[in-house]
């Protein structure tokens, strides 16, 4: 499959590499104790079109199709996780519901400023009180004017701290809601009414952040509503529709952490062999070797058969659930094996390992947990 | 045959419980984590209440009550917070080599400063490289005149660092000796001893209040009574050692369980989504039935190892069998608590997060499972 | 707290596993499984012994032992064969209930016979297409002058066919309770009365010895006093049965997996390939760990849930937490034992095939795990 | 994958559905108390070219790519497993050493009557001493006059009782033995010193035999060892070089079945949740479904795509393992989970669930166990 990749693209994929390689592995360490990416990576990042990967040509972004977007995730993911999560809501949620539905004004003012890294975009969906279930939202938007007003609070909302633009999903009609009372509004930093709370002390992914974002009478001029006022009341059918390819993302970010602990694993277990010590050890290991090995081989003959499914125009919901699924669940399988191959030297922050660990463990619950995602399968299976 | 607590053991754990109460603060242990500091005070108090060597003779500072109570301790603490938990049952760490093997005057000038408080003990046995294979250590003590010169470097003392008072450590006393295991003896070197010195192991996974140190022994001098027990039965001491540190790791992974599954479950009953509380799913009351499941029987697995004790001698196959069972659960049990939180399992203030980090650096402590699994089959086949 | 037998346990253990090695000849059962004939032979000596309704009063033929050496026998029995234990250990299934809830008449006459394997005792509880939800039950009984009128259909009844003597049948008692669980009854019925037939299920996966039917009764008419204590009382009746049997199975399970286990053991120490005992290999090694570390752990579940029972009263989390984890491991132990006879495994001479074949069956008798689970949950949940 | 396949192979494909629906399916049951595929349905196995799927069409047969060929083993163990086995060998391991390394005149004379059917080609190479350790065979050839005389006993090799020509591996130097002393024979039915035992009493896979084949001085022709005289000690390479479709076509085997359970699991929970019965346990078995789905999407695409890459030319050795291990090992997995939808129902012969579990458990040993896989796996990943 990756086979079929330009050679062009073979160019960028390996100048990915080469960065995560050269750049972040690096800094990687320093990001777990100062809880941020330097502004200087941040930037290079921009210079490599990474925040506009799947955004068309035209709108400035390198126009990457499904499967090749992937692919870089699974480079970037080949280092500490907050790198990817910096510019996974600009590629993804943050601005596809724009690319998606957004009228061309929209599209002309925000993507271009969102591809160049120069504006980041995040993505305003999930609720205290509405996490998985999404369509229980209570951030509401009334029209007053040439105004929308919002109220309400969002939370665990990915680089609310440093976006410039917010999709924002909120309820324009009470009585319909899911069925059309909830519309997506694109919200501007410094829009009066909008704040950002403190960061949440997470489990992983150190250096990026997610904040409450809190809207009291938050101003919005009208025009802002994505697709523009046609589109009121199709906000959940926008932010529904860029929640596939946020699955597959999720599924790539999974592989290739998963595939990094892999060779950690395997430099361990080659240096095992050369120091001579614990051979009496070295029969189990191995076969774990070979269940990270079977179980990576599976999660990216499906990872890329769904992305290239969906670069020909299939439908592929119930497949990005299952890969979603099956690639997070494998990622921690691994990483939690791959502690144990490391022994104590496994527990050590110093060690790629420990932050993969961590890191990896909040696919499994992002953009859909693996609930949700079960229920989603067992849904289109049983429709057959 | 009987699987109740006696009316004294229900006592402890009560009062383990009102302890915890009273003194495991979530925002004052999240701040010493964030401080690095030692919980010192609650260590104190737990001094005072005679949890610290429950298990010593009178004579030494301690209760004359039994390794049953030792555990039935930890895991109480454990489900308080693993991090307090772990730090409060280990702070006695090695003292049952001095138990079993020392001689009068060291127990009686160590033990009760351990039951006091005053000081932590701490083991000096792995070194960098070797992992679980401790046979292979290559620290070395040598007599020269009145002394033992001790020289080497080790990893992973846990307590070693500013409050330990003294540290046993593994050293080679025979190098011709045809199989290693029989040239290793254990020495009793005094913390402020010159020539020591300590450097934590930096950030880690979990445990994060643990002083775990690098030591190294430069020159260092220490008195020929300083030997532990016989010359060359290091290694055999150590091993009986492990049976017994195994258990304590053991019940607090039951404890680390029992934590996150008290938790999970107080989310669950009053969480709601899709119009239900997440509790009346079925898939939420599965998944509790296989923890509380999971719990009840690596708790029997754990009193099995540790009444076997109480008959003088420690059982190497139920040691590590509970061991293997109750950090696995741990691990699985703690898995599924930060899922049932969702997104507020990936964030500190839930704690979970940080049993799930504990639960599997646990599982790492004192061998990981195929250490256990070696031990159990070598049991079985007569080969210990 | 003690995890020992006592004496008489320990001699109870030793009469059952002499009476296997005596009694029972693999080519004899695998002939009696081929000729689908039932090991009556076998079950009467196991009557001349005691073995069979040992915890019956004295003056109903039985021991006056409790249900702690009826499982014991039940494991024992299973590790020499699987198929004819649960013969043996089921011969009086369902006596529980006449024991709980039966007249003096009742059991007087039938205890005795049930004891000197006379007949075999049999429950008729299911119906096509229910299922495990037995509140569904539509097989009536209706008062009709001096007798109870029964008609309807039963599914899978136990030791259902030509050598039961009585069949305990759940009948719907009240058709107007508005909770169907409050309108159920047991009734006796002997097994020669008019309108009652038994049709064997016919070949089925595993417990190939084990008599089990569909029932027919059609215009079968009892005595009043045939009624099992108080009327409408069925469902609780049936349900407190439930955790009895459950134990049973799930002691047959530890059995099963303990046979299985020996087999494999067996196996592996003089089986060579590669130049090595195939248990010199650290992978099979680490296989029997696991496997002898889950057996321990499923029989320690299996006497906790016994134990408490002994107490006069059952505790249904337990026992469902018995069988949850027994029947799962002996799966799981006899999958392993499988793997490692290789071709073996899978030819019935080696009898691990038919192991593996029973352990699946008996995770599906008396409720599959789904069940367990939902039971469990309502306890911790206080639904139950 | 499969959308790039001709139409002509299509309708191929559909034929076979066809007929494992119309003709397999309503003997299967059959079957299991006859152990023995009707004549009448082997003759129609032979019109449909089934014995000769990957022959080339030169030779008689259909001349099938791998993916195609595996498609084929993917609609044929939609089914009683017997049918596939009755063919498999014909098809793999019996006759594509000869058509690898075979004469010219050896593949004119042998492989169109195997690809009619007309003769059943089976493979003997595995003995009661060599299971997996292929190397460690002992059965001997040795050259006298024009006649290799072999003496030895095979195992376990299916379809002997039908075989009319045998690939056989035997020892041709005892000092090189795998390193160049090992070489193929064809030997046929009828030639003198060549008997076939009777068949295992096998868990599942009733209408496919395998027996015992006895070398007692049997007489082979100087010409019929496979090459000729010129690949006198390459046996082993070739009895190897037959493996890695092998492997390809077991995963097929484990997945066709895979997908047919879940098949019926899906209409057995449509009819509980048509029935309205047991809602309370249907979300549970919706998760179980849900990871069926996702296993066997994994299962199929990493299948497809190994296929794939050998007929692209790729070495697959690892991958081919890999396949085999994830999809031997899932169709377990899925079995077993079918069985608790079922219920009692499951455990019955006259339901296809039954049969299926008995039947897929035998691939995970059959043609390399899942732990050489694992051995070749790791052995893989650590070259690199």
């Amino acid at each position: 499959m990756a086979s079929a990749m330009s050679e062009e693209f073979e160019k960028f994929r390996l100048k990915i590499r080469n960065f995560v390689e050269k750049e972040l592995d690096p800094v990687s360490i320093k990001i777990e104790q100062d809880t941020k990416i330097p502004d200087k990576i941040v930037d290079q990042m921009r210079q490599l079109g990474l925040f506009g990967l799947s955004i068309p040509k035209e709108y400035g972004g390198l126009g990457l199709s499904t499967i090749e977007e992937i692919t870089i995730y699974e480079e970037i993911t080949r280092t500490n996780a907050c790198h990817r999560s910096r510019i996974g809501t600009s590629n993804g949620i943050g601005s596809m519901g724009i690319l998606y539905d957004g009228t061309e004004e929209q599209k002309r003012k925000y993507l271009p400023r969102i591809a160049a890294g120069e504006w980041t975009a995040a993505f305003a969906l999930t609720e205290p009180d509405a996490g998985s279930d999404a369509a229980n939202i209570s951030t509401s938007a009334v029209l007053k004017d040439d105004h929308w007003v919002l109220n309400g609070t969002k939370q665990f909302i990915t680089n609310a701290d440093t976006a410039r633009v917010f999709t924002v999903i909120a309820v324009t009609d009470e009585q319909k809601r899911a069925r059309g009372g909830v519309s997506a509004f694109i919200v501007e930093q410094g829009m009066p009414g909008l704040s950002i709370g403190s960061a949440d002390l997470k489990m992983g992914l150190k250096g990026s952040h997610t904040n409450e974002v809190v809207f009291k009478d938050c101003q919005v001029p009208k025009e802002n509503i994505i697709g523009g006022m046609e589109k009121v009341g199709e906000g959940f059918k926008t932010a529904m529709s860029v929640l596939d390819k946020g699955r597959l993302s999720m599924g790539a970010c999974a592989l290739g952490a998963a595939q990094k602990i892999m060779e950690l694993c395997i430099e361990k277990i080659k240096n095992k062999i050369i120091e001579g010590l614990q051979k009496k050890e070295i029969q189990a290991i191995q076969f774990d070797l070979a269940d990270m090995g079977i179980q990576i081989y599976a999660a990216r003959q499906m990872l890329y058969n769904t992305a290239s499914l969906r670069d020909h125009g299939g439908n592929i919901t119930a497949e990005a659930s299952m890969v979603k699924v099956f690639c997070t669940e494998m990622a921690s399988r691994i990483a939690e094996k791959a502690i144990d191959i490391f022994e104590m030297d496994g527990c050590l922050t110093s060690n790629q390992i420990e932050i993969l660990l961590r890191d990896v463990r909040l696919y499994r619950i992002y953009e859909g947990t693996s609930e949700i995602q079960r229920i989603i399968i067992a849904r289109n299976l049983l429709k057959k | 045959m009987n699987f109740e607590l006696n009316k004294e053991q229900k006592q402890i754990k009560k009062a383990v419980k009102d302890f915890v109460k009273g003194e495991f603060k979530k925002d004052i242990i999240h701040e010493l984590i964030e401080n690095k500091a030692y919980p010192a005070k609650i260590l104190n108090k737990a001094s005072e209440l005679g949890f610290l060597g429950i298990h010593f003779p009178e004579q030494y500072g301690g209760e004359a009550l039994s390794v049953f109570e030792k555990i039935l301790i930890a895991e109480e603490l454990a489900i308080g917070s693993s991090t307090v938990g772990a730090c409060v049952s280990l702070a006695g760490y090695g003292t049952e080599i001095l138990l079993q093997y020392g001689s009068e005057k060291q127990k009686k000038i160590w033990l009760p400063k351990v039951a006091d408080a005053e000081i932590l003990s701490s083991c000096a046995f792995t070194e960098p490289g070797i992992g679980n294979n401790i046979e292979l250590s290559q620290t070395t003590a040598v007599k020269d005149g009145n002394s033992w010169l001790i020289n080497g470097r080790k990893a992973f003392a846990v307590n070693g660092g500013p409050l330990a008072g003294f540290y046993i450590v593994l050293c080679k006393t025979d190098s011709e000796a045809g199989n290693p295991e029989q040239g290793l003896s254990t020495m009793l070197v005094e913390a402020d001893c010159q020539g020591v010195s300590a450097v934590d192991i930096g950030n880690r996974l979990g445990h994060k209040l643990l002083f775990i140190s690098n030591i190294e022994f430069n020159n260092v001098r220490i008195p020929l009574e300083n030997l532990i027990g016989q010359e060359h039965k290091g290694y055999s001491q150590v091993m009986e050692f492990f049976n017994h540190s195994r258990l304590v790791i053991a019940a607090l992974s039951v404890g680390t369980a029992q934590g996150a599954f008290d938790r999970a479950f107080a989310h669950v009953k009053q969480r709601e989504q899709f119009g239900q509380k997440l509790i009346d799913f079925q898939i939420t009351r599965h998944k509790l039935a296989e923890m509380i499941t999971e719990i009840e029987n690596a708790r029997l697995m754990t009193w099995q190892g540790a009444l076997a004790c109480e008959k003088g001698s420690t059982n190497t196959k139920l040691c590590s069998m509970a061991k293997l069972v109750a950090t696995r659960t741990a691990m699985k049990v703690c898995d599924h608590a930060l899922q049932l939180l969702g997104g507020y399992g990936y964030v500190q203030e839930y704690e979970v997060e940080g049993f799930y980090r504990d639960a599997k650096m646990s599982e790492i402590l004192e061998g990981n499972q195929h250490v256990q699994k070696d031990v159990i089959a070598d049991t079985i086949t007569g080969k210990r």
